[in-house]
C-alpha cells in the first residue's frame, strides 16, 4: 500500500471550509510567514477514507479476535463508552470553563465524573485520595516517585534510591530514574516472588521508595506482601503499587489495605478503556492520608450543597503535571465501566481472568516450560525453553499464532524468564476462545518437534512477512 | 453485566482443568488478613440507566456557550470523517504495535503522521507521540540537558503558564535551573533573554505564537543561543504554522506543541497530543516510540518501531524517557485531520481564523473604555484591557451565552483587567458582533 | 464542495483521451432546446455550516417528550453495539450483493437474519426485508391471491389502521375485494369474521397484539379459514412474539411485521424493516431476495442469492414481485439486535414491557373519570376512556413534556374519547407515575 | 466463518437491560403464550462484535475501493450525512407525533427537511410538485403507475397497458405489472435508442403510459425524447422518467422540461446516501400539474407564517402508501449532500460523471467490443464478444477484476447487450483509479487472448470461490 503522500495531487482538497463571513482581510508582515507550504498531501475525502479503511484492515484488535498480550488487559472495550465519551456535553467542553470566575457551575456534570472516580477509585484500592491527572501508567509512576520526593523533602530526609524487582515493567526503574532516584534492582527467587532477604540486605537509610507490583509481571501474588511493607516502612521508604495488574485482586485484595503507601492504575487496562493503537490512557494515582497533601493541583471538592469545584490551595503539592484535569475522555470511559460493573461485578472480572489464566497455564503445561507451575492470577508465564532444543524460539511461536488468527502474546518479557511467553487471557474470553488458542498453542509445540523450519518461516498470513 | 462470556457450567469445567473445585482456591495465595476491608461501589447499571446517568450528567456541562476562550486549547472544526475512521476497531482496540505484522495499519499510519509532523515544523524527526504539549516541552528541556550536559533551562514568558507550571514541577526535585524572562509588551523580551543565555545554559524555551496570541520570529534569538552552544526550543500551534515561519526557518533544534487543535475535541482537557519534531542529530536523544520504514524477509516494504534502544522496555533507568503508552489515537485523528485539510485547506483555516480574529479586533477596539493590546501582531488570539475586572466580566457574560475569554489576571497578578479573546474558523460574524454588542452593554452595567 | 477529485488538469487530459476539447461537447446530444429553463437551489454549504444548520433543524424536533406513542412503533432501546457495527462502512456503502465472493458478510448476516425471523415466526422460509410492516402486508395478500386464485380478503379491524390504508391503496385499482371486519370490545369478532368466509376468500389478515394492543390466540380462525382452502396471514409485533404463540403455533401461512422495534431507530417514520415468513410450500410466491447457503467451486461453504427467478431482474413483469432495493441495513439491524439481546434478552423486554404496562394500567385506571378497557389481555398497550376528547387532552399534556399517547379518534371516528398508550422498558416506575399524576391534573383542568 | 447460532451456548447474554422497578408482575394467560422460545442465539457483546466485524472484512464497498457497478452510481457516501442522521432530534422522533392535537409544532424541524427536500427535488427535475413517500425505486414507479392508473380513471381512460423499451431495468415492467397493467416492450434500435416507428406502431388509446429512462440503460441519450413526449400524449398516456440516471444531467436536462408527466429519483444512487448492503434506499415521485391531486397522502405544506404542516385533504389522492413521510433518515442525508452541493456543485457532479465514464471508455474501446460507440452519459456499456471467442464471459472478466482488488461492473444487463459490461465509474473516482481500472481490464483482455484458463479460476483471493 502506497503512502499517503504518494498520492497527493496538487489541487485536491479533502474537505470544504466555510467562506470568510467577514468584511475584513488581513495580511501578516512577510517577515512572519513561513516562505514555504508545508507539504501535507493533497487528496479527495473519498481518497483519506479509503486510505485509512484500508490501513484499518492491516491492523489487528480486540475485537478482531483473542489479544492475550500480557501485562496489557486486552479485555472488550465496552461500545456503550465510547457513545457516551462522544456525548457533545462531555466531548465539546473547553477545560478552562470552571477556572473563569462562576465558571464552576459550567461544568458540574465534568467534575462530578473525576471526582466520583476518584472517590471510587479509592475504595476499590483502599487508598485515600486519588487524582486522576496523569496520562498513562508511567506517567502516574513518575508522579508517584514525585509526590515520595516531595514526602521526603518535606521532611527532611535524604533519600536518593529506589528499590525495584528485577521483573519489574521497565518504566518503573525509568519513572524512578527519571524522577531523580538511584535504581536498585532486588532479584526474584526460586519461586517467583521477591527475595526477602536480598531486599533487607538491599534497603537503608537512602532508600525513597520500594515499588511492586502484586501479583507480579510473573503473574504470581506475593503472600508475604505485609512484611515488605513492614521493611519498607522501618526504614520511612515508601511503598508503591504499579496498579497494572489490578485486574487479577479487586475485591480480594487492596493494596491499601497492606499499607502500601502509593500506587497507579492503568484505566485502559482494568477498567476497559480502548488502547487506541498505543494510547491515550490513563493512570490515575492513589496515596495514603499522609501523602494527600502533595498530590497535583487542581483538586475536585465537592461541597457541602453537593456541587463541586476546583481546588488549587494546597501548598505542598507538587503542582502541575498535566494542563487540566487528567485524560478526561478515558476517565469517563472507565468512570461509566464502574458503573456498569458495581461491586459485584468488579469481583467477577477478577475471578473469571483469574480462572481463564489458570484454565490456559493448565491446558499448556505438558506442552509448553513453565517455570513456576503454581496458581497464577490473571496472567501466566510460559517459555519456550522445550521448544529451542529444537531451535524454535519464542518469537517463532508468536508468529506461527498469527498465522492461526490469533494475536501472540507478550514475547521476552518479563526479561528474568527465558524465551517468556505471557499469556493474559481477560476474562472477557469465552472458553470456546481459549480453547481455540490451547489447540493453536498445541499444534505449534508439536510442529516444533516435527517441522521447526515451518514456524521460521511464519506468518505467512499477513501483509509483510517478518520485518527487520 | 460484567460483559463476562462463560456460563456457569463452562466455569466447573475450567475449575477442575485447573484441579481446584471452586474460584475461591485459586485466590488462596492472598492472606485472609488482607481481604478488603470494604468494597462498596453502587449497583451495576444496565446499558438503558447508564446512558441515561451520563446523558443527564453532560446537560449539566454548558458546551455550547458561544467560545471565544483559546489559551492555547481551540474550538475548531472537525470533520466527520475523522470519527468514522477513528471508530474503526481495529484503530481503536489494538494495543502498541508490538507486533509488527499484525499492526501495519498503526505503524504506517504514524510513520504517515510523523512525516506530517516533519513537513510541519521542517525538522527531520518526530515521534510517534507525547502524553500532550506540556509533557512534550518538558521532554524537550530533558533532550536539552542530556545533550549538552548542562541543567540551566530559560523560560520565556510568553510561553503558556500552564506549560511553565509544568516545568517547575517536573524539575523541582531535579537540580535543574528555570529561569523565566517576563514578556516585554506581550513579546520576548531580547535584552532580557540575551542577558540570562550564558555557557552554562542548556536551552531557550519560546512559544509562537506566544500565550497572548502574538506572533514574533524568533530567529534571532535562535541565533545568540546558539552562540552560547544551547538547544532552542519551541512550542508551536499547529494550525498557525501552516502559515508562519517553521521552527526550522527560524534555526530551532526542537519543536513541540500540542496537537488538540489538529482534529481532538476539547473533551475538558483530554486526551490530547503532545508532538514533537527535531532535528537529525538529535534522534537518539527523542523519548517516546518512532516508527520506521524497513522490509520483511523478501524486500517488500512494511513498517516497524525502530531505535527501540532508547526505550524504557529495554533500556530501564537508562531510557530517555520513561513514555510507554502514548497519545496514538490522537495521532491517528491528527493525521487525518491534516490528511483531509491538505496543504490548502490548513492553511484555509489559518487565514479564517486570523481574518475574524481581526474582524473582532476592530468590533472590540471601537467599545468605550476597552483597549485592544495592538503593538505587537497577532494571530487568531489577541489581549485587550478593560476598564474593569475581566474576571468579573466574563462571569456576567456567562449569562448571555458567552464565553467571552480567559481572564488573564488568573495567571499574571497583574493583569486583573486583561482579557485573552480566541477566535477560530467556527465563529460567525453575527456571533462576533453579539460578542462586542454584548460585551459593551454589560460594561455599561 | 462536491466531492470530486479531479482537477483541472486532469479533466483536460481525460478529454484529449476523449477526444473532444470541452465537457460541453460530452453533452451534445442534449437538445439546446431542452436545456434546463431554471435551476436555482441554494448556494453549497461548507461541512460546518452544513452541520450548524441541522443542529438548528433538529432541535426544532421535540424527541425528548416522555413518550407513550406507539401504534405499531415503538420506542425501545437500542444498544449501543449495534451503531458501532452497522457504520462499518463495508457493510453500508455496498451495494446489493450482485457478486456474492465479494459480499460474504452481507449474504451470512442476511442468512442468518433470515433464521431469527423463522424461529421468531416458527415458520420455515424468509426474506431479506420488504420496505416495512405495511407493504409486507400487501406482499402478502398477493401471495395469497396468487397461491388461490381468489380475489377477496378479509381484513380484521384490530390490524393497524394504517396498513388498511395500504391494503387499500395498492388494491385500489386491481379488482380485489378488501373486506374490514370491525372488531369487538377491541378483539377480533369470530362471528362477523366467519360469516365473512367463503369459497372465494383468497385470505384472512389478522394482527397480534392488535391496534389497540390486544393479544389474541387466533388458532380458531385460521382453522376456519383453511376449511375454506384460504390463506391466513398474521401481522406481528416481533417483541411480542417472544412470549406470545408464534404465528405457526397458529396455524398461519405467512407472518409480517414491522421489524423496527428491533434496534431501529424511529427516525420519523423510516428507514424501518418489513419482514416476512412463510410456511415452505409458498416459498416459490416470496417476494424479495432470499439468501440461501452453497458451496464453491471447491466445495467450499457460502452464500448466494437464491430463487432469483421469481425476481424481476430475471422475470420482469412476471415476477412475484417489483422489489429490488430493499431494507437490508434495516435487517442488519435487528439481526444484530436479535444477536444481542438473544433468547433471554429478547423475552426480558418482553416482560419488562408487560409489567410496566400493566403498571401504568392500574395507575391509570385510579384516575377518577377515566376507564380503562380490561375486557381483553394486553401486551404493551392499552385503550383508555377519557371523560373528554382525548386529542385535547394529549394536546394539552405536550406542555407537560409528555406525548401522553395516540387518540383513536384520528382513526376511528366513534372513539374520540379514546386513548391508546403504549409502554416500553425504556419507561420508568417514575416516569409512569409522572404520567398518571399528569392526566389527573389536566383532566381536572 | 461459522454461523452464528453455532456459537451459541445457553445462558449467554450479550447486552444488560434495566431490572424491573415497578411494584407489578402481570403474568399473562398460557393460553396466549408460546409453547417453546424462539431459538435465538445466546453470546456475550464481544462475540456478537467480532461476529460481525469478521463478517464486514468479507465485505467490499465505496470506503474498499472502486465500485463501478453500472446502473447503480456507487459514489462516495459523505460521512457528515451519517452524522447528521444520527442527531437525536431526527433519529428519536416518532413519526405520529405530527398527527397529535398540536403536535405540528413537535416536529417542525423533521417536516421542513421532507419539504424542503420536495421542492428542491421539483427545481432539480423540472417537475411540479413531488412526494417523499416511496421508499426506493421500484416503489416509486409503482407508486407512479398507481398515480397514472388514478389519473386515467378519473378521466374516465379505459387504459390497459405500458410501453417498455426492451432495455429497461426489470423493475419498470414489473411495477407497471404489478399497478395492473399489460406490459408491451419497445425495441431498441440500431444507434441504442427507442425505436420511435415501433413506437408509433404499438402505441394505441389502450396504453396508459411509456416508461423510460433518459439516458436508457445503454448510457445514451435519447435527443428525440421531445418527440416521444409527443406521440405519448397524442394518445393521453403518461410519460414515465425512471430517474436511476439522473446523475448523467443535473444541470443539462430536466426531464419535466421535456414533457415527461412522472418520475421518480433514487436518492441512493444520484443523491450519495449509502447503499447498506441492498436499501434502505428512497425513490421520491415528481409529477407535473395534472397529476399533483393524486399524489399519496400525507402531503406537507408550508403556511403563510413559515410553518409545515401535515395535509391529508385531497379527495383524489392514491391513498397512503407508506406508513409515514418515506424513508425519511435517507431523505435527511439526501437533503443534506444536496444543500452541499448547490447547483454549481450538482451540474459538476454531472460533467464529471459523464466525462469519467467517456473516459473508460475511450480508453477500453480498442480492448473491448463497445456496442454503441459514440459519446455515452454517465456509464458504458461494453461487451466480452471479443473474449468469447476464446472461451471467456463476461463473468470471468468480473471475477478477475476481483483479484486485482476491484469490485466488478454490472454484468449481463442489459439484457439486449450480449455479454454486457456496464461500467458506471461515478464522479468522486480519480483518473488514478480510472486507470488502475484501465490498466486491469487491458491486463485481463490480454490474458483472455494468451491464458483464458487463469480467468475461469478467478476468484482465487476471496474467502470463497465461485458459487452455485
Ligand atoms: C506492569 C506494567 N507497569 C507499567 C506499565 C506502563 O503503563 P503505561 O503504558 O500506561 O504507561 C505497563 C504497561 O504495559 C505494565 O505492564
Ligand atoms: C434503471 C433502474 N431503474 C430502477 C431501479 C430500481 O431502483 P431500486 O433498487 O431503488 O428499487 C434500478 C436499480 O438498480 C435501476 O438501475
Amino acid at each position: 500500500m502506497s503512502i499517503i503522500f504518494q498520492q497527493s495531487v496538487a489541487g485536491r482538497k479533502g474537505v470544504s471550509l466555510p467562506e470568510c463571513d467577514v468584511p475584513f482581510h488581513h495580511t501578516i508582515n512577510s517577515k512572519y510567514l513561513r516562505s514555504k507550504d508545508p507539504e501535507l498531501c493533497e487528496l479527495s475525502e473519498l481518497q483519506v477514507i479509503r486510505h485509512f479503511t484500508a490501513l484499518s484492515r492491516k491492523n489487528y484488535g480486540v475485537d478482531t479476535n483473542f489479544y492475550p498480550l500480557g501485562s496489557c488487559t486486552m479485555k472488550y472495550n465496552p461500545k456503550v463508552n465510547e457513545k457516551i465519551a462522544s456525548m457533545d456535553g462531555f466531548a465539546s467542553l473547553h477545560p478552562l470553563l470552571p477556572q473563569l470566575v462562576r465558571g464552576g457551575m459550567l461544568t458540574q456534570g465534568a467534575l462530578a465524573v473525576v471526582f466520583e472516580l476518584e472517590r471510587i477509585l479509592c475504595e476499590i484500592t483502599g487508598m485515600d485520595a486519588f487524582t486522576a491527572h496523569p496520562m498513562a501508567g508511567a506517567h502516574g509512576e513518575l508522579t508517584g516517585m514525585m509526590i515520595i520526593a516531595a514526602y521526603h523533602k518535606d521532611k527532611g530526609n535524604l533519600k536518593t534510591e529506589v528499590l525495584i524487582p528485577d521483573e519489574a515493567h521497565g518504566t518503573n526503574p525509568s519513572s524512578a530514574s527519571i524522577a531523580g532516584f538511584q535504581v536498585t534492582s532486588i532479584p526474584t527467587n526460586e519461586n517467583g516472588i521477591l527475595d526477602i532477604a536480598a531486599l533487607e540486605a538491599a534497603i537503608s537509610e537512602k532508600t525513597a521508595a520500594i515499588m511492586l507490583t502484586n501479583p507480579n509481571t510473573l503473574g504470581l501474588f506475593n503472600p508475604l506482601i505485609q512484611k515488605v511493607a513492614d521493611i519498607a516502612h522501618k526504614y520511612d521508604a515508601q511503598l508503591y503499587y504499579d496498579g497494572a495488574n489490578l485486574n487479577a485482586i479487586m475485591g480480594k485484595f487492596r493494596p491499601g489495605d497492606a499499607h502500601f503507601d502509593v500506587m497507579h492504575v492503568n484505566l485502559h487496562k482494568t477498567f476497559s478503556t480502548p488502547h487506541g493503537g498505543g494510547g491515550p490512557g490513563a493512570g490515575p494515582v492513589g496515596v495514603k492520608k499522609h501523602l494527600e497533601q502533595f498530590l497535583p493541583v487542581s483538586r475536585i471538592v465537592k461541597r457541602s450543597d453537593g456541587t463541586y469545584a476546583l481546588n488549587y490551595d494546597f501548598p505542598k503539592s507538587i503542582g502541575y503535571i498535566a494542563p487540566f484535569y487528567g485524560n478526561f475522555g478515558i476517565c469517563l470511559r472507565a468512570y461509566a465501566y464502574i458503573l456498569t460493573m458495581g461491586a459485584a461485578g468488579l469481583t467477577r472480572v477478577s475471578e473469571n481472568a483469574v480462572l481463564n489464566a489458570n484454565y490456559v497455564m493448565h491446558s499448556l503445561k505438558d506442552f509448553y516450560d513453565v517455570p513456576y507451575l503454581k496458581t497464577c492470577m490473571h496472567e501466566c508465564v510460559l517459555s519456550a525453553k522445550k521448544q529451542l532444543e529444537n531451535g524454535v524460539h519464542a518469537i517463532d511461536i508468536a508468529k506461527s499464532l498469527i498465522d492461526r488468527g490469533i494475536h501472540p502474546p507478550t514475547v521476552y518479557f518479563p526479561l528474568i524468564v527465558k524465551e517468556a511467553m505471557m499469556v493474559e487471557p481477560t476474562e472477557t474470553e469465552s472458553k470456546e476462545t481459549l480453547d481455540q488458542f490451547i489447540d493453536a498453542m498445541k499444534e505449534i509445540a508439536l510442529l516444533a518437534q516435527n517441522d521447526p523450519q515451518s514456524l521460521h518461516n511464519a506468518p505467512i498470513s499477513t501483509p509483510v512477512g517478518r520485518l527487520d | 453485566m460484567s460483559y463476562i462470556a462463560n456460563t456457569d457450567q463452562q466455569r466447573s469445567e475450567m475449575l477442575k482443568v485447573c484441579g481446584v473445585d471452586s474460584i475461591d482456591k485459586l485466590f488462596s495465595d492472598i492472606p485472609e488478613s488482607l481481604r478488603p476491608k470494604s468494597f462498596n461501589l453502587p449497583e451495576g447499571k444496565s446499558e438503558f440507566e447508564l446512558t441515561s446517568y451520563f446523558e443527564k450528567l453532560a446537560k449539566k456541562n454548558y458546551s455550547h456557550l458561544i467560545n471565544f476562550v483559546g489559551g492555547g486549547f481551540y474550538d475548531h472544526f472537525i470533520p466527520a470523517a475523522i470519527d468514522s475512521l477513528v471508530s474503526r476497531s481495529e484503530f481503536f482496540t489494538a494495543y502498541t504495535p508490538y507486533q509488527p505484522e499484525l499492526s501495519q495499519g498503526t505503524l504506517q499510519a504514524i510513520y504517515e503522521y510523523q512525516t506530517d509532523i516533519c513537513r510541519l515544523t521542517g525538522l527531520e524527526v518526530s515521534n510517534a507521540s507525547l502524553y500532550d504539549g506540556g509533557t512534550a516541552l518538558y521532554e524537550a528541556c530533558q533532550m536539552a540537558i542530556s545533550t549538552t550536559g548542562k541543567r540551566k533551562i530559560i523560560v520565556d514568558g510568553g510561553v503558556n503558564p500552564i506549560y511553565r507550571k509544568m516545568l517547575r514541577s517536573y524539575t523541582a526535585n531535579l537540580s535543574i535551573e528555570l529561569v523565566e524572562i517576563p514578556v516585554f509588551h506581550g513579546q520576548s523580551n531580547r535584552d532580557s533573554l540575551f542577558s540570562s543565555f550564558d555557557e552554562k545554559t542548556a536551552a531557550v524555551i519560546l512559544q509562537n505564537p506566544n500565550f497572548f496570541g502574538v506572533i514574533d520570529d524568533h530567529s534571532d534569538i535562535v541565533q545568540k543561543a546558539h552562540s552560547f552552544g544551547m538547544l532552542a526550543v519551541q512550542s508551536v500551534y499547529p494550525i498557525a504554522i501552516s502559515i508562519l515561519k517553521s521552527p526550522a526557518e527560524q534555526g530551532f533544534d526542537i519543536a513541540t506543541g500540542e496537537g488538540q487543535s489538529l482534529g481532538i475535541p476539547l473533551s475538558f482537557g483530554g486526551p490530547y497530543l503532545g508532538f514533537m519534531a527535531a532535528s537529525k542529530k538529535l534522534s537518539r536523544k527523542m523519548p517516546g516510540r518512532i516508527v520506521a520504514r524497513t522490509v520483511d524477509t523478501v524486500g517488500k516494504e512494511g513498517f516497524v518501531l525502530s531505535l527501540q534502544a532508547r526505550e524504557q522496555h529495554i533500556r530501564r533507568e537508562k531510557a530517555t524517557s520513561n513514555i510507554c503508552s502514548n497519545e496514538a489515537l490522537c495521532a491517528l485523528r491528527a493525521h487525518i485531520y491534516m490528511s483531509l485539510l491538505g496543504r490548502e485547506g490548513i492553511k484555509q483555516v489559518a487565514s479564517l481564523c486570523v481574518d475574524k480574529a481581526h474582524y473582532a479586533k476592530e468590533r472590540i477596539k471601537a467599545i468605550p473604555g476597552v483597549k485592544v493590546m495592538e503593538s505587537s501582531p497577532t494571530f487568531n488570539e489577541f489581549t485587550i484591557k478593560l476598564p474593569v475586572d475581566a474576571g468579573e466580566c466574563v462571569g456576567k457574560m456567562i449569562d448571555y451565552g458567552f464565553a467571552a475569554g480567559f481572564p488573564l489576571g488568573r495567571y499574571y497578578p497583574d493583569m486583573d483587567n486583561y482579557l485573552l479573546i480566541a477566535v477560530t474558523e467556527k465563529r460567525t460574524k453575527y456571533e462576533i458582533g453579539l460578542l462586542a454588542e454584548t460585551l459593551e452593554a454589560v460594561l455599561c452595567q
